[in-house]
């Protein structure tokens, strides 16, 4: 135990060193795993609409969870698909969504949230057709729903019935069968983050289809940032 | 304290009442531990039973248990595994009679039986788990059945390893004390401490057929 | 060693100085009466009517009355410690430091001992029988009392509500217009209230705040809580039971409205859901949704007999 | 029986059979905590692809979902093996196999002990000391991203889901580092030196405990590059069943450091009952060994209840049973309530020991005997017994038995009559005192205070009506930090404080001290105590959005928190500076205690006690001049001298 004061002093500085050195590593490193956030709101001039473009895909194909299903979001102005679910938009500005949706169908484990809610008019168009309801135990069923629930909002997605689905995001609209739909809402007047998500239990191989994609930010959940423009 | 400390472990000096003291001391905390390794597994065991009582008096959505009897856990695997525990813990209760009465031979040759008894209850468990007629996550009981094999497979090991680590040591000490010139039988400290061991492993070994017989009754009769 | 090896009650030593000790127990008792009596009329009198969860429901105003009642009780025990304490660490303090003087011997003092133990019991029992008759009488405090409630309330008059909890949001059945099932939770004034509290994935919890209703929404449980609404007004609704990402985003407010207007309201919104109120499974106290999702996947489908169902309410297992 | 000092009938005979010479291993073939990290990696790696071959061909395990469970849990369990075996914990019951005797290592004065496996229950406290800190850094660390999320109400600094991750992490690494702050330095430290034992009963399981210990560190750590576990400390399927690879490490990491609290009761529980030395009968054991007594019991028996109900969360996630989940005909209740039944007795696992502390310091500080010594015992048993009948008041809102909550209501409540017989206890040893106001002493009635409040609010808790209010709530939240934060870690730092002297010969700087505690109580109820009201007013726990009205109070409390964490980093500096660079010697018993430990040698002797002491007197006898003395420490010499055989004497199940 006998060593040198500056030997003490050394060491006790080294091991100092290296747990801030682990702290601020492990910090960055966690924070860093945050998906970007695509930005609607820099440049909006008031009273001008906000044009979001969204698309969901079964299989995100690539990365650490190729298997796991996932929305991307196009950014306004290079125009690539970011894989992320955080969006910035301005506050109190009608937002039109147009969702391109890849993935197949099935029956809601709820089926209340068929039910168009929130949007303008209360409805939104599918590929052209304005509908308020979607039946998911006919048809293709629901694949996923755009949901804002602390704003009120709900959007089912029909799913494709096509067994050719695209599997590698992201998918292009001229090669994979896909649903086109359309809504629109107006953000609240109040700036805040909040949470949307999808209601549709289709995160396969969990218990409920509601683990692993359907609880990570940058898949199926995000943030709907309202920020003053 | 005016002398000098000795800090080596070696130059420590005991009188013959601290060496008995100790010994004493050694002998009393076997007894303890090993009624207390009992109390443990008694209450992980217990947990188990709450499961079982728990879920199936429950009977969620009819699901105890799916389809009756064709579908439970193969009776004959169950009541070979706990024959062989049951001859097992009996042949330890025997030895350690044996081990007292100073027939070592007889000790021996019965603790080794059991090791191998255990050893074949051991083996037929894990066949067991690994060739069931039902999904793990078929019912309740499944679920219960799936937990008391594997709870078992834990339990089985350790009570075979604590009986063989005894007849292993007997070995090496029965070799010693030949050279020595002593038996088993004497009240020297590694004697009376082995004693104390081997007692304390017949108790657990009838902790073990108390629980054998408990759960077979459990999953394979009712 | 012997309890009674201590000296008489209150405890003395004769160690220190010549000095008479003054009546230290006669002043803290003196003093501790007195600001516990100013404190408890303080608190009653301002802070009381006040306290949460407010008095918009019966359970509301019973939990209010309750949490009131112990902080009474709370109080002076607080106070009484703190005085102690205070008295003790300013009176007893070492002048000199450095010192080890002795302090009084005094290993126990049996009076005090069994006055003590007879006090704290006679506390703690009282605030049980009055904790179970606040439980008992007002028809479970509000609190989910499970599938068959025996603390029911007298009213023959009961609205129930489903309330049903999923990751993340709250949806509301309402049984007695067609079962209809909504976002909003609407409620009438004056009207004793059956919340049937269930959940189709994970464990939540339905909090209605101002309502002081709590119970817990468990997979095929119902848990049922109750209370009579006394205001109109606006009621947060929140998860208090962890259940994932957005558990914190699981939040919404309820409304309780005059009876008038929630004839209305039930009417328009059973009208207004007619086609949805169709799709959805018949009206049950619990559903049974697959514990797989849609696509399938967590347990394997169709290894043993066991139906492959996915969504709520549409069948039982077979059996 | 341990008081009785005559020779057994029999004469001892020919010595015990001689151990194998301690084996000269090259430095590089000896075990310590690099070899354990070599190994725990290979047997990590090892598990991963185990698991992948095991189970990888099985779609439901690996599918879909793109995680194979198996491949964690083995991974985990692996490395966990790896971790033992690399530190040199199995070497004996392997080599016991083979009817080896253990293997005496040679004595090592270096500090290179710190980082091996070490049989000697000095070496083990320190390393738990050091453990336990870390621990409870790093979790404290998280505990300040917690109060960073919650400055805004509805702006996120941190994200949702990393905040769900942080604040299980926090709360699961504070749960196992509390269950064992005070048992595994403190306990193993000091219990032999205060019964006057040379050694623990199973010193191997002693260590053994501590190498688990920090594998369940190292494992639930894990749990953030697994992707977190969603469900917090209490770990409540089925979104445990639902969650992602986080939460194995959380079920593998609760029993790896459950298995660590069975190993370290068992061995202080058979310790205090057989290793008392002669004369040390049960009326004189110090307070502190009873509380450790107490903790002991319930760590070795309410701990395999969460090892198990781990194990069937563990099947549910690789197997796929369905112990919790109700579709297939488990039930989430069963959880709920095995999780309880261990999670009730936990939380005095964690209050116990911090009684013992502070009646333990008490008298010192006082100058006089604790009063009524037997009360306080009998509180601590009377908590330990009534701990194991309470654990539904965790449930009065979840529909489970609710008619038998009255029941519940009753135990709960009862619960505070033991509790305050240990106030009785402290407040009495306060009257007509001569009190000195040393930094331990601050702690422990800094302790007093907290734990007042978090008692107090307790009896609120329990009262159902109540509760209906405040369960899950904020309110909670405050309780319970009051109970183990002011109260557990309060005392810890009044042992510290107070014994460190002994362990190291080398003294705090006391004013540093002095500020350390002032910050510390300060800034903990500015802290914890507006969570009283945020509760009321109805903020539920682990969320990371609230009502913009509570913003005021959660950035008080945030800043507040800020400091707090500020104020341990006086502590840090104190110890840097004045134990380790510029040490300040120690006096020999600066405190003047009476207390057995204090009067072996400092720094103590491998065997602690020259000779095995005779017990005469308890160690409370301040007041009395004309008291016998503690202990005879000064024995003659051995009419016989013979050397210690090297072979440890006891026999190990």
């Amino acid at each position: 135990m006998r060593m040198a004061r500056s030997t003490r002093i050394a060491l006790v500085a080294v091991v100092l060193g290296i747990a801030t050195g682990l702290i601020v590593f492990v910090g960055m490193a966690y924070v860093r795993t945050s998906p970007p956030t695509v930005d609607f709101a820099t440049g909006h001039r008031a009273g001008q609409a906000v044009n979001v473009h969204m698309q969901t895909v079964g299989t995100y194909g690539k990365g650490t969870h190729p298997t796991w299903v996932s929305y991307l979001i196009q950014d306004p102005k290079t125009g690539r698909w970011v894989h992320t679910t955080l969006l910035d938009v301005p506050a109190d500005t009608r937002v039109n969504f147009t969702i391109y949706q890849f993935d197949s169908g099935s029956p809601l484990r709820n089926q209340q949230v068929g039910l168009v809610q929130g949007t303008i008019g209360g409805k939104m168009s599918v590929n052209g057709k304005s509908l308020r309801l979607l039946n998911s135990y006919s048809n293709a069923g629901v694949a996923h729903t755009f949901s804002i629930p602390t704003l009120g909002v709900n959007v089912p997605l029909l799913g494709v019935s096509s067994p050719n689905l695209c599997g590698v995001a992201p998918c292009s609209t001229a090669r994979w069968p896909h649903n086109v739909v359309r809504f629109s809402f107006v953000t609240p007047k109040a700036v805040g983050q909040y949470a949307w998500q999808c209601f549709v239990p289709c995160g396969a191989g969990w218990l409920y289809g509601n683990g692993g994609p359907m609880q990570t930010i940058g898949y199926m959940d995000g943030l709907l940032k309202v920020v003053q423009a | 304290m005016s002398q000098a400390i000795s800090r080596e472990p070696a130059e420590i000096q005991e009188t013959l009442e601290e060496r008995a003291y100790e010994l004493r001391a050694a002998e009393g905390a076997t007894w303890t531990g090993t009624r207390l390794a009992i109390g443990i597994a008694i209450f992980a065991f217990a947990s188990l039973a709450f499961a079982y009582f728990y879920l199936r008096s429950g009977n969620n959505l009819d699901l105890w248990e799916v389809s009756g009897r064709a579908h439970s856990a193969p009776t004959a695997y169950g009541a070979a595994v706990m024959a062989f525990m049951l001859a097992a813990v009996a042949l330890t209760v025997l030895a350690v009679r044996r081990l007292k009465a100073g027939r070592l031979i007889e000790w021996q040759t019965a603790g080794w039986a059991s090791v191998l008894s255990g050893l074949l209850a051991l083996g037929l468990q894990i066949f067991e788990l690994t060739n069931l007629p039902f999904y793990p996550g078929r019912d309740g009981y499944a679920s219960c059945f799936i937990g008391w094999a594997t709870m078992n497979i834990v339990a089985i090991i350790g009570a075979v390893y604590w009986q063989e680590t005894l007849v292993a040591r007997f070995a090496v000490l029965k070799r010693l004390f030949a050279a020595e010139g002593t038996t088993f039988d004497s009240p020297l400290p590694a004697a009376r401490l082995f004693r104390a061991n081997a007692d304390g492993c017949a108790a657990f070994m009838i902790f073990m057929a108390v629980a054998e017989v408990f759960f077979w009754v459990l999953f394979y009769v009712i | 060693m012997a309890e009674t090896n201590g000296s008489s009650s209150p405890p003395t030593g004769t160690t220190g100085s010549g000095t008479p000790e003054p009546p230290h127990a006669k002043r803290m008792i003196t003093f501790w009466l007195i600001i516990s009596l100013v404190v408890d009329v303080l608190y009653y009198t301002l802070a009381g009517p006040h306290m949460p969860p407010g008095d918009m429901t019966s359970a509301a105003s019973g939990a209010q009355f309750d949490l009131n009642i112990l902080m009474i009780c709370a109080l002076p025990v607080i106070l009484g410690v703190w005085t102690y304490l205070g008295y003790a660490l300013y009176n007893f303090r070492e002048g000199r430091p450095g010192t080890l003087l002795t302090g009084p011997m005094a290993h126990g003092n049996f009076r005090l001992q069994v006055g003590w133990m007879v006090g704290t019991t006679v506390l703690v029992l009282g605030l049980f029988v009055f904790g179970t008759a606040e439980l008992i009488i007002p028809a479970g405090a509000g609190g989910g009392e499970g599938p068959d409630p025996i603390w029911t309330p007298t009213s023959h008059t009961v609205l129930p509500i489903q309330v049903i909890g999923q990751q993340w949001k709250w949806t509301y059945r309402y049984p007695t217009y067609g079962g209809f099932e909504t976002t909003s939770l609407v409620i009438p004034d004056n009207t004793t209230i059956a919340f049937h509290v269930t959940s189709l994935d994970v464990i939540h919890d339905f909090w209605a705040y101002q309502l002081g209703i709590k119970a817990d929404a468990n997979p095929q449980q119902d848990n049922v809580a109750f209370t009579t609404t006394h205001q109109l007004g606006q009621f947060t609704v929140r998860c208090d039971e962890l259940c994932g990402l957005w558990h914190g985003a699981m939040y919404g407010f309820g409304h309780v409205v005059t009876k008038a207007a929630f004839a209305a309201w039930a009417t328009r919104t059973e009208a207004q859901l007619a086609a949805n109120t169709k799709l959805l499974p018949p009206f049950q106290w619990t559903y049974v949704p697959d514990a797989n999702g849609a696509d399938g996947g967590y347990y394997p489908d169709n290894v043993d007999p066991y139906s492959k169902v996915e969504i709520y309410g549409a069948q039982k297992a077979k059996v | 029986m341990a008081i009785d000092t005559t020779a057994p009938e029999a004469p001892l005979g020919a010595a015990p059979p001689p151990a194998a010479p301690a084996p000269h291993r090259p430095v590089w073939l000896q075990q310590n905590v690099l070899t354990a990290i070599v190994l725990a990696v290979a047997g990590f790696a090892l598990g991963h692809w185990a698991g992948n071959r095991i189970a990888g061909g099985y779609p439901n395990v690996a599918g879909a979902s793109g995680e194979n469970e198996v491949a964690i849990c083995l991974s985990l369990g692996l490395g966990v093996l790896g971790w033992l075996l690399g530190i040199g914990a199995l070497n004996y019951p392997i080599a016991k196999m083979f009817g080896r005797e253990a293997i005496q290592e040679p004595y090592n004065p270096s500090w290179t002990r710190f980082f091996k496996f070490s049989t000697d229950h000095k070496v083990v406290g320190v390393q738990y000391f050091f453990g336990v800190i870390t621990f409870f850094f790093t979790a404290g660390l998280l505990a300040m991203a917690i109060r960073t999320e919650l400055l805004y109400p509805t702006n996120h600094l941190i994200g949702p889901g990393t905040y769900i991750e942080i604040v299980g992490e926090h709360g699961t690494m504070m749960m196992m580092m509390a269950s064992s702050a005070v048992v595994g330095p403190l306990g193993n430290y000091l219990v032999p030196l205060m019964i006057g034992a040379r050694r623990t009963a199973f010193p191997r399981i002693e260590a053994t405990s501590f190498w688990l210990f920090t594998a369940g560190y190292l494992v639930i750590l894990t749990a953030l590059p697994f992707g977190g576990f969603p469900t917090g400390w209490t770990g409540y399927a089925p979104l445990q069943t639902q969650a992602s690879g986080g939460m194995d490490s959380y079920l593998v990491g609760f029993a790896v450091i459950g298995l660590g609290m069975i190993l370290a009761g068992f061995n202080l529980i058979a310790t205090i009952i057989h290793y008392r030395a002669p004369g040390m009968t049960w009326a004189r054991v110090p307070v502190f060994v009873w509380s450790i007594l107490a903790t002991s019991a319930l760590l070795a028996l309410a701990t395999p209840t969460l090892v198990t109900a781990g194990l069937f969360g563990i099947l549910d996630r690789t197997a796929q049973t369905a112990f919790y989940v109700n579709e297939r005909g488990g039930s989430s209740f069963l959880w709920e309530n095995l999780f309880w039944f261990f999670g009730h007795p936990e939380v005095y696992i964690m209050a116990l020991p911090g009684f013992g502390i502070v009646a333990e310091i008490l008298p010192v500080f006082t100058r006089k005997p604790v009063f009524a010594y037997r009360v306080a015992t009998a509180g601590m048993f009377g908590v330990a017994l009534l701990s194991f009948f309470v654990w539904q008041h965790h449930l009065f809102q979840s529909g489970i038995n609710p008619d038998m909550r009255p029941l519940y209501m009753l135990t709960t409540e009862l619960i505070s009559i033991p509790t305050g017989f240990i106030y009785l206890v402290t407040l009495g040893t306060l009257w007509r005192a001569r009190i000195r106001f040393e930094v331990p002493m601050l702690f422990a009635l800094g302790m007093l205070f907290n734990f007042l409040i978090g008692g107090v609010t307790g009896v609120f808790l329990s009262d159902v009506p109540v509760d209906v209010t405040v369960h899950g709530s904020f309110f909670v939240m405050a309780h319970f930090h009051y109970t183990i934060m002011g109260g557990l870690i309060f005392a810890l730092f009044a042992g510290i404080y107070y014994w460190t002297p002994k362990v190291t010969g080398r003294q705090f700087d006391q004013r540093l001290g002095k500020i350390h505690f002032w910050c510390m109580f300060v800034f903990f109820n500015c802290t914890f105590f507006p969570l009283f009201i945020l509760g009321l007013l109805g903020m539920p726990r682990r969320v990371f959005t609230y009502a913009a009205n509570l913003q005021f109070l959660n950035d008080f409390s945030s800043v507040s928190a800020y400091l707090l964490g500020t104020s341990f980093l006086i502590f840090v500096a104190n110890f840097i500076w004045t134990i380790v660079i510029e040490p300040r010697p120690a006096p020999a018993n600066p405190w003047g205690s009476l207390g057995l430990e204090w009067q072996t040698p400092t720094p103590v002797p491998y065997y602690n006690f020259e000779r095995i002491p005779v017990v005469m007197n308890d160690p409370y006898h301040y007041a009395e001049a004309d008291a016998d003395p503690v202990a005879d420490i000064s024995l003659p010499p051995p009419a016989v001298a013979m050397n210690r055989p090297p072979a440890a004497q006891a026999i190990e199940p």
